[in-house]
C-alpha cells in the first residue's frame, strides 16, 4: 500500500530520463507549476471550506514582488522570496482581517475576495512606473541552486525546470500535508464542518480562517514566483478572475477532498488541450463540458471518487 | 544541459529534411477564441485559403520535387502558456519551419526567449506590435513583422498625421485608447509624433471590454479637443463613434487601426473620419480581379458572406503571405534553408491582394489606403505607395 | 463642469439599469435555488444574438423582435435548468462552478454561430434629447425606461402576488414554505427560467446600444452581482438601486479619476457597503 | 459563586428575548431551567455561552465578568454548552468527531509544544492521555460500539450524547445542557440520567434547561422557571413546580397537551 502511494511520484521523478518530447515535458512543468497553486487554493477551499476569488492575485502578487526584487536589488531569486512572503502575508491579513472580522460567509466572501483580486489586478495593471502596466515584464534571468558536486547550476532547459518545479510541487504538498495532521488540520476540518459546533468547542475560527488563507496565500504566492521565472514573462492577467476559476476548476476536477487531487486536476485541465485535436470552439465547449460533468457525475473529484471517500482528521 | 538539449535539437532538426518528403509545414500561432481573438480569428482565415489553393493546384515545385503545404494552427486562446507550449510541440514534434503569427504582443513576448534559441532554424512571421522592437537585435533573425510599422519617415502612422493636419488643420487631438499593450504602444508612438509636429494631446485609456464610453467621452470633449483618435480594435470603435456622435462629444475621428465600418454606420453625425486602411475592400472588389477572386474564394470556402469591415486585418499573417513564402522557396531552391528562404523574401516585391515588401529590418512595407470620409458618407480614397 | 456632472450622473443611472436587471436575476436565482448563476451574462447574449439575428436576418422590427428572443433565451433557460441547475439546488459552489462551465460551452458556441467579429444590429432609434446642454440618447433613455418598468413590476409582483408572497415566503424558509404547500421544485424552475428571461429581455435592449462580442456577457454578470449584493441579496427593489449607484459610481468616478480605473469604483463601494452593512442597502438583518 | 447572571437583558429589534434575570450558579451545582418554548432559555444559554452579546446585564464568571466575549473564548474559560438539535461534524466518524473536541484540552496541556507537530521529521503526533480521555467519555456516552460509524448514520438518541460527548471532552467547569432529554425515548433518558451523574461526581458543574419536568426534577437540585423572559421562580424543583405562576404558566399548558 505504501509502495502504491510513493509509485506516482517515483515515476514523475525518472520520467525525463526515459522521455524526451520537449513538449510534453513543458506540459508537465506547466501542470507541477499550477499543482502547485491549485494544491494551496485547496487548503483554504476544500480543507478550511471558504471559496476564496483571491488567489489568481496571490499568484500575480508573488510572480511581480519576487521579479521586481531581484530586478531592483540585485539580489539571487531565493532571497527574493522573503520579500514576496512578508508582501503576501501582509496583504492577506489585510484582506483577510476584513472578511473574517465581519464574518463574511460563503458567496460573500467569495465576492469580496474577488473585489479585493480585481483591485490588485488594475493597480498592477495601471502601476506603470513599477509594474510596466500592460506591457508586462520580461523575466530574463533564472533561479541559481547549488547542487552538491554539480556546484551551482542555472535553472535552464526544460529538464532543469521539470525537477525545479516537480521539488517545488513536493514542497507544497509536505506543507499542507505537515499544517492538515496537525491540530490546525483539525481545526480547519471543525470550520469546514461546522462553524458553531467549532466555536463552542473553544476553537478561534478567525484565527483558523485567516491562518488558512494566509498559508494558501503564501504558497500560491511561491508558485507565482516559479512560475514567472520559468515562463519568463509577467503581465497583470496573471491576476484576473479567469485565472482563479482555472485554478477552482483544476481543484474540483480533481477533487476538493485530497491533498494530491488539484494536481491530478491541473494535469488534465493543462494537457487536455494539446491531446484532443478540435476545433478551436469544439476544444471550448468540450472544456466546459468536462467541467459541468464532473460536477454533476463526480462531486468529488476524480481522486475523491477513486479513493474511498472517508478522510483522516 | 542546456547546451547538451539545444544539441539534441539542432541534431534532430538536422535529420527531419531528409525524411521529411514532400510536405512543407507551416505554423500559425493565433487566437481564435478568446477576448482578443478578433486579429488572430480574421488571420487565421485566409492561411486555410491560401493553403487550400496551393495543394489544390497540386502543390509547388522546388528543385526537382513536388511539395504540399501541410497548416497546423492550433488556438492560443491569446493565453501565453498555450502559445509557449503549442510553439514547443510545432518546433521540436513537429519540425515546423515557418510560423506565422502571432498577432498578440502579450504571446509573443512570452515565447520570444524561448523561439531565439531556435534561431537560423526556422522563421516566425507575426503581426504583434511589439516584434518591432526586436526586428533587427542579435539572435533575433529568425524574426520578420508581416505588418507596416507607424513611425518613422516611412512609416504609415507618419504620413497620415501629416495628412490629417493639412486637411483639418488641427491642434488638439483626443487620444482614447484601450489600455492593452497594442494601445500603450500605440499612445508611445503618437503623442510623442504630434508632439514633435506642434499639435496637443490629451490621452484616455479604458479598461478592454468597456461599452460604455459617454462618462470619459464627456471628460475628453470638455478639453475641448478638434478631433477624437481612437483605438483600436472594432469592437469598441462601432461604440465610441456612435456614443461620440449621438451624444455630440465629437464630430471628427482618426483612425490608425480598425476599419470604415463605424464611420459608415453614423455618417450623417460626422464631419470628418480618417482611416487608414491596408485595402479598401469595398472599392477594389469593383477594380481589381484579384481583389474579387478572393471575396469569392472565402464565401465559397466558408459559406458564409465576406466581412468587408475585418478583412484588411487578413493582410497580416495571412493570404498573400503563404504565396509569398512558396515564391521564397521556389527561388530559393530550397524547403528547409530558412536563411536563404528569409533572404529571398526580404529581396522580393509580392504583388498579391497587396503590394507587400520587408524594409533591410525584416518589416512589411505594404502599399495602404487613407479613406477620409465626410458628412453623408462621402468618400475619398487615396492609396498611399509606400514604396 | 456642473453640467457635465449632471449629464454623467444621469447617463449612469440609464447604464444602471442594465446593470439592475442582471442583478434581480442574480438575486431572484440565489434567493430560491441557493445559487449564483455566473451563466446569466451568457443569457443576455443569447437574447442580444438573438434580437440582432431576428432583426438583420429576419427583417423584423425591433420592438417584434423583442418577444421570441426574450422567449427564445427563456427556452435556453429552461433546458439548462432540467439539464444542469436541477442538480445543484442549494449548492452554491457547485452551482458556480456549474455555471462557469455552462459560461465556456455557451461562449463558444456563440463563436461557432457568429464568429468573433464584433456585431452591431442597425440602429432602432438614433439621436438624442437636449436638455440645457446636456443630451440624451433617445434609444438610452427608452431602453432606461423599459428595464426601470420590467424591474418595478416584478417588484410589484413579488410583493402582490400569491406567487410572488410563495417565492418570499421559500427565501425566508423552505421548510416552513414547502409545509405551506409552496411547489419547490415548481416555483425553482420557475423563478429560473425567469430569471433568464430578464437576462434576454436586458441583453435584447442592450443589443440596441451596444456592439455585441461572444465575451460580452463575463463583464456584465460581474457588474450584476456586484449591484445584487449592494442592493442586497433577495430585495429585487435593491438590486435596482445597487445598478443604479454602481453605474453613477462608475460614470462620476472616471470623470474625475483616470478612466482605467473605472470598474474599480464599483467595487470599492461594494466592499465599503458589505463592511458597513453585511446584508447590502436592501437586505433583511439577519 | 461560580456564575452570577445578574438582570440580563436581551432584545432582538422589537421583542424581548430575556429581561432582568438574575441567579446564581454555585461549584458543583445542578441548576435545572423550566420554562415553555419561547420563554427565552435557549436565548439564556446563547447569551452565557457568548452565541451573542446582552442588551444589558453582566455575567460573572468566578468573579470577572464575561459578557459579550467570543464563544471560544468562554469556552475556554471552562463554560461549554450543547445544542438543542445537536450540532455535529456529519461526515466525520464519532471519535474523529470527539477527537476534535479535544482541541482546548490538546491547548492546555501542551501550549505551544504543539508547535512541534509541525516539525516534518516528526511523524503525526500521538497522544496517549487524550486517546484514553477520548475513549472514557465514549464509554462514558455509551458511544464506544459505534466510535467507527459516520456522525450522519446515529440515532437521534446516540446524536445528543455525542454533543454530550464532545463538550465533555472539553472538560468544562459548567456544562450548559439545552434540553438534552428532548425527543429522546425513555430508557435514553435514563441512560443520559446516569451520565449526568457521572458528570458531578467528575465535579462539572451543569446547568440543564429542559420542559421534561419530572426529568429536570430528578436531576436537578436547583432550579428556576422563565416565562416570556422573565424569572417566575427560583428554588428546589419541587417549590419551583408548585409555584402558582409556574403552574399557571407551564404546567398548564403541559396538561393540555397531554
Amino acid at each position: 500500500m505504501k509502495v502504491l502511494r510513493w509509485l506516482p511520484w517515483v515515476a514523475l521523478a525518472v520520467l525525463p530520463l526515459v522521455l524526451h518530447s520537449n513538449f510534453i515535458l513543458t506540459i508537465f512543468i506547466f501542470s507541477f507549476i499550477l499543482g502547485m497553486a491549485a494544491v494551496s487554493f485547496n487548503l483554504v477551499f476544500g480543507f478550511t471550506g471558504q471559496l476564496s476569488m483571491f488567489h489568481a492575485a496571490a499568484f500575480g502578487i508573488g510572480a511581480y514582488v519576487t521579479y521586481l526584487a531581484v530586478s531592483r536589488w540585485h539580489v539571487s531569486f531565493w532571497i527574493a522570496l522573503l520579500p514576496t512572503i512578508a508582501i503576501t502575508v501582509a496583504i492577506s491579513i489585510v484582506v483577510g482581517v476584513i472578511c473574517f472580522k465581519f464574518k463574511l460567509k460563503a458567496f460573500y466572501f467569495a465576492v469580496v475576495t474577488m473585489a479585493f483580486s480585481e483591485l490588485a489586478r488594475l493597480i498592477v495593471l495601471n502601476w506603470n512606473s513599477v509594474t510596466n502596466g500592460t506591457l508586462g515584464l520580461m523575466v530574463l534571468d533564472k533561479p541559481v541552486v547549488w547542487i552538491p558536486g554539480a556546484g551551482s547550476l542555472k535553472i535552464d532547459g526544460t529538464t532543469a525546470w521539470y525537477y525545479f518545479s516537480f521539488i517545488g510541487l513536493m514542497m507544497t504538498v509536505a506543507v499542507c500535508a505537515i499544517v492538515l495532521r496537525s491540530w490546525i488540520g483539525r481545526c480547519f476540518a471543525a470550520i469546514r464542518l461546522n462553524e458553531d459546533l467549532a466555536q463552542t468547542l473553544g476553537i478561534d475560527i478567525f484565527r483558523y480562517k485567516l491562518l488558512s488563507f494566509m498559508i494558501a496565500n503564501i504558497l500560491a504566492a511561491l508558485a507565482g514566483s516559479v512560475y514567472a521565472f520559468y515562463i519568463g514573462y509577467i503581465e497583470p492577467s496573471y491576476l484576473s478572475i479567469a485565472q482563479s476559476l482555472d485554478i477552482i476548476a483544476m481543484v474540483l476536477l480533481g477533487g476538493r477532498s485530497s491533498i494530491i487531487g488539484p494536481i491530478v486536476g491541473a494535469f488534465v485541465l493543462t494537457g487536455l488541450p494539446h491531446v484532443i485535436e478540435l476545433s478551436a470552439e469544439l476544444r471550448v465547449i468540450l472544456y466546459g463540458l468536462i467541467l459541468i460533468l464532473t460536477i454533476l457525475l463526480m462531486p468529488n473529484g476524480i481522486v475523491g471518487t477513486l479513493v474511498s471517500r472517508r478522510r483522516a482528521t | 544541459m542546456t547546451r547538451m538539449l539545444v544539441w539534441i535539437c539542432a541534431i534532430a532538426f538536422a535529420v527531419t529534411p531528409s525524411f521529411a518528403q514532400d510536405v512543407v509545414k507551416i505554423g500559425q500561432i493565433e487566437a481564435q477564441t478568446g477576448p482578443n481573438a478578433i486579429y488572430g480569428y480574421m488571420s487565421s482565415q485566409g492561411m486555410p485559403i491560401a493553403v487550400d489553393q496551393i495543394n489544390k493546384a497540386g502543390g509547388f515545385k522546388v528543385g526537382d520535387k513536388t511539395y504540399k503545404l501541410e497548416l497546423i494552427s492550433p488556438d492560443t486562446r491569446g493565453d501565453p502558456k498555450e502559445a509557449s507550449i503549442q510553439l514547443k510541440k510545432m518546433l521540436e514534434t513537429d519540425g515546423v519551419k515557418f510560423v506565422f503569427g502571432p498577432f498578440l504582443s502579450n504571446v509573443f513576448v512570452t515565447v520570444e526567449p524561448y523561439a531565439k534559441q531556435f534561431n537560423g532554424k526556422f522563421l516566425m512571421m507575426g503581426g504583434a506590435t511589439r516584434i518591432h522592437e526586436f526586428l533587427d537585435t542579435p539572435d533575433h533573425e529568425f524574426l520578420m513583422r508581416t505588418w507596416n510599422w507607424d513611425a518613422g519617415p516611412k512609416g504609415f502612422g507618419n504620413l497620415m498625421v501629416d495628412r490629417l493636419i493639412k486637411d483639418t488643420g488641427a491642434k488638439k487631438v483626443a487620444i482614447l485608447i484601450q489600455n492593452d499593450q497594442g494601445g500603450k504602444v500605440i499612445a508611445d508612438i503618437y503623442l510623442p509624433m504630434f508632439k514633435a509636429k506642434g499639435v496637443e494631446t490629451q490621452l484616455e485609456f479604458f479598461e478592454p471590454g468597456t461599452k460604455d464610453f459617454s462618462a470619459v467621452l464627456a471628460k475628453l470633449a470638455a478639453g475641448k479637443p478638434d478631433i477624437l483618435f481612437p483605438g483600436y480594435t472594432d469592437a469598441a470603435l462601432y461604440d465610441i463613434v456612435r456614443q461620440a456622435t449621438e451624444g455630440n462629444y465629437f464630430r471628427r475621428f482618426f483612425l490608425v487601426r480598425g476599419s470604415l465600418g463605424p464611420g459608415l454606420k453614423n455618417k450623417d453625425q460626422i464631419d470628418d473620419y480618417f482611416v487608414y486602411v491596408p485595402k479598401y475592400f469595398e472599392q477594389a472588389e469593383k477594380t481589381d480581379p484579384k481583389i474579387a477572386k478572393f471575396v469569392a474564394d472565402y464565401k465559397a470556402f466558408y459559406k458564409r458572406d465576406f466581412p468587408y469591415d475585418q478583412a484588411p486585418l487578413c493582410s497580416s499573417s495571412c493570404y498573400d503571405h503563404v504565396f509569398m513564402l512558396v515564391e521564397a522557396m521556389k527561388k530559393a531552391g530550397s524547403v528547409t534553408d530558412v536563411t536563404k528562404i528569409r533572404k529571398e523574401l526580404l529581396a522580393m516585391t509580392y504583388d498579391g491582394l497587396w503590394k507587400i515588401s520587408y524594409d533591410e529590418h525584416g518589416e512589411e512595407i505594404i502599399n495602404f489606403d487613407v479613406v477620409h470620409m465626410t458628412k453623408g458618407g462621402k468618400i475619398a480614397v487615396t492609396s498611399i505607395e509606400a514604396r | 463642469m456642473m453640467q457635465l456632472l449632471i449629464g454623467q450622473v444621469l447617463n449612469g443611472i440609464i447604464v444602471g439599469t442594465l446593470y439592475g436587471v442582471i442583478a434581480l436575476g442574480v438575486t431572484l436565482t440565489f434567493g430560491i435555488t441557493g445559487i449564483v448563476n455566473f451563466a446569466l451574462g451568457e443569457f443576455m447574449m443569447i437574447g442580444a444574438y438573438f434580437t440582432w439575428y431576428l432583426v438583420d436576418f429576419g427583417g423584423l422590427p425591433f420592438a417584434v423582435a423583442l418577444l421570441p428572443a426574450v422567449a427564445g433565451t427563456a427556452a435556453c433557460g429552461f433546458l439548462t435548468d432540467q439539464l444542469l441547475f436541477r442538480f445543484t439546488r442549494n449548492n452554491l459552489v457547485n452551482g458556480l462552478l456549474v455555471s462557469i462551465g455552462l459560461i465556456s460551452v455557451v461562449e463558444a458556441g456563440a463563436l461557432l454561430l457568429w464568429s468573433a467579429t464584433p456585431k452591431e444590429m442597425s440602429y432602432v432609434l438614433t439621436g438624442s434629447l437636449q436638455l440645457g446642454g446636456i443630451s440624451l440618447p433617445r434609444m438610452k433613455l427608452l431602453v432606461f425606461g423599459l428595464l426601470a418598468a420590467v424591474i418595478l413590476c416584478t417588484y410589484a409582483a413579488l410583493s402582490r402576488t400569491w406567487m410572488g408572497r410563495a417565492a418570499y415566503a421559500f427565501a425566508q424558509n423552505p421548510e416552513a414554505a414547502m409545509l405551506m404547500g409552496v411547489k419547490t421544485a415548481r416555483l425553482q424552475t420557475g423563478v429560473v427560467v425567469y430569471s433568464t428571461a430578464l437576462a434576454g429581455f436586458g441583453g435584447s435592449l442592450y443589443a440596441s446600444l451596444y456592439t455585441l462580442e461572444p465575451a460580452m456577457g463575463g463583464l456584465y454578470i460581474l457588474k450584476g452581482v456586484e449591484a445584487a449584493i449592494l442592493g442586497g441579496i433577495g430585495s429585487p427593489l435593491g438590486s435596482l438601486v445597487g445598478g443604479l449607484i454602481l453605474g453613477v459610481t462608475e460614470a462620476v468616478g472616471s470623470i474625475y479619476l483616470p478612466s482605467a480605473f473605472r470598474d474599480a469604483y464599483g467595487l470599492i463601494f461594494v466592499v465599503a457597503i458589505l463592511l458597513y452593512r453585511p446584508s447590502g442597502l436592501f437586505g433583511a438583518d439577519k | 459563586m461560580l456564575l452570577e447572571v445578574s438582570s440580563l437583558t436581551r432584545r432582538f429589534g422589537g421583542l424581548t428575548a430575556l429581561s432582568d434575570v438574575s441567579f446564581n450558579i454555585a461549584a458543583g451545582d445542578i441548576l435545572g431551567i423550566f420554562g415553555p418554548n419561547g420563554s427565552g432559555k435557549t436565548t439564556l444559554l446563547n447569551v452565557i455561552s457568548g452565541t451573542f452579546p446582552p442588551t444589558a446585564g453582566t455575567i460573572r464568571w468566578k468573579g470577572n465578568g464575561i459578557e459579550g466575549h467570543k464563544p471560544h473564548h468562554i469556552a475556554a474559560a471552562g463554560i461549554v454548552k450543547t445544542f438543542q438539535n445537536p450540532q455535529l461534524f456529519l461526515d466525520l466518524s464519532v471519535q474523529e468527531n470527539v477527537a476534535i473536541a479535544s482541541h482546548l484540552r490538546l491547548k492546555r496541556e501542551l501550549g505551544s509544544r504543539r508547535f512541534a507537530e509541525l516539525l516534518p521529521w516528526r511523524g503525526a503526533a500521538r497522544y496517549p492521555d487524550i486517546s484514553a480521555r477520548i475513549d472514557h467519555v465514549l464509554v462514558l456516552c455509551r458511544l464506544d460500539d459505534v466510535r467507527d460509524q459516520l456522525a450522519a448514520s446515529l440515532s437521534y438518541g446516540q446524536e445528543k450524547m455525542l454533543g454530550v460527548a464532545m463538550a465533555m471532552m472539553c472538560e468544562p467547569e459548567l456544562l450548559l445542557l439545552d434540553e438534552p432529554a428532548s425527543g429522546l425515548g425513555e430508557d435514553e433518558i435514563r441512560n443520559l440520567e446516569e451520565v449526568l451523574q457521572d458528570l458531578r461526581a467528575a465535579a462539572t458543574t451543569l446547568c440543564i434547561i429542559d420542559h421534561k419536568v419530572d426529568f429536570l426534577g430528578r436531576v436537578a437540585d436547583r432550579a428556576i422557571a422563565l416565562q416570556q423572559g422573565i424569572k417566575i421562580a427560583e428554588g428546589t424543583p419541587d417549590e419551583v413546580l408548585r409555584h402558582p405562576r409556574v403552574i399557571e404558566a407551564y404546567l398548564g399548558r403541559q396538561h393540555a397537551r397531554a
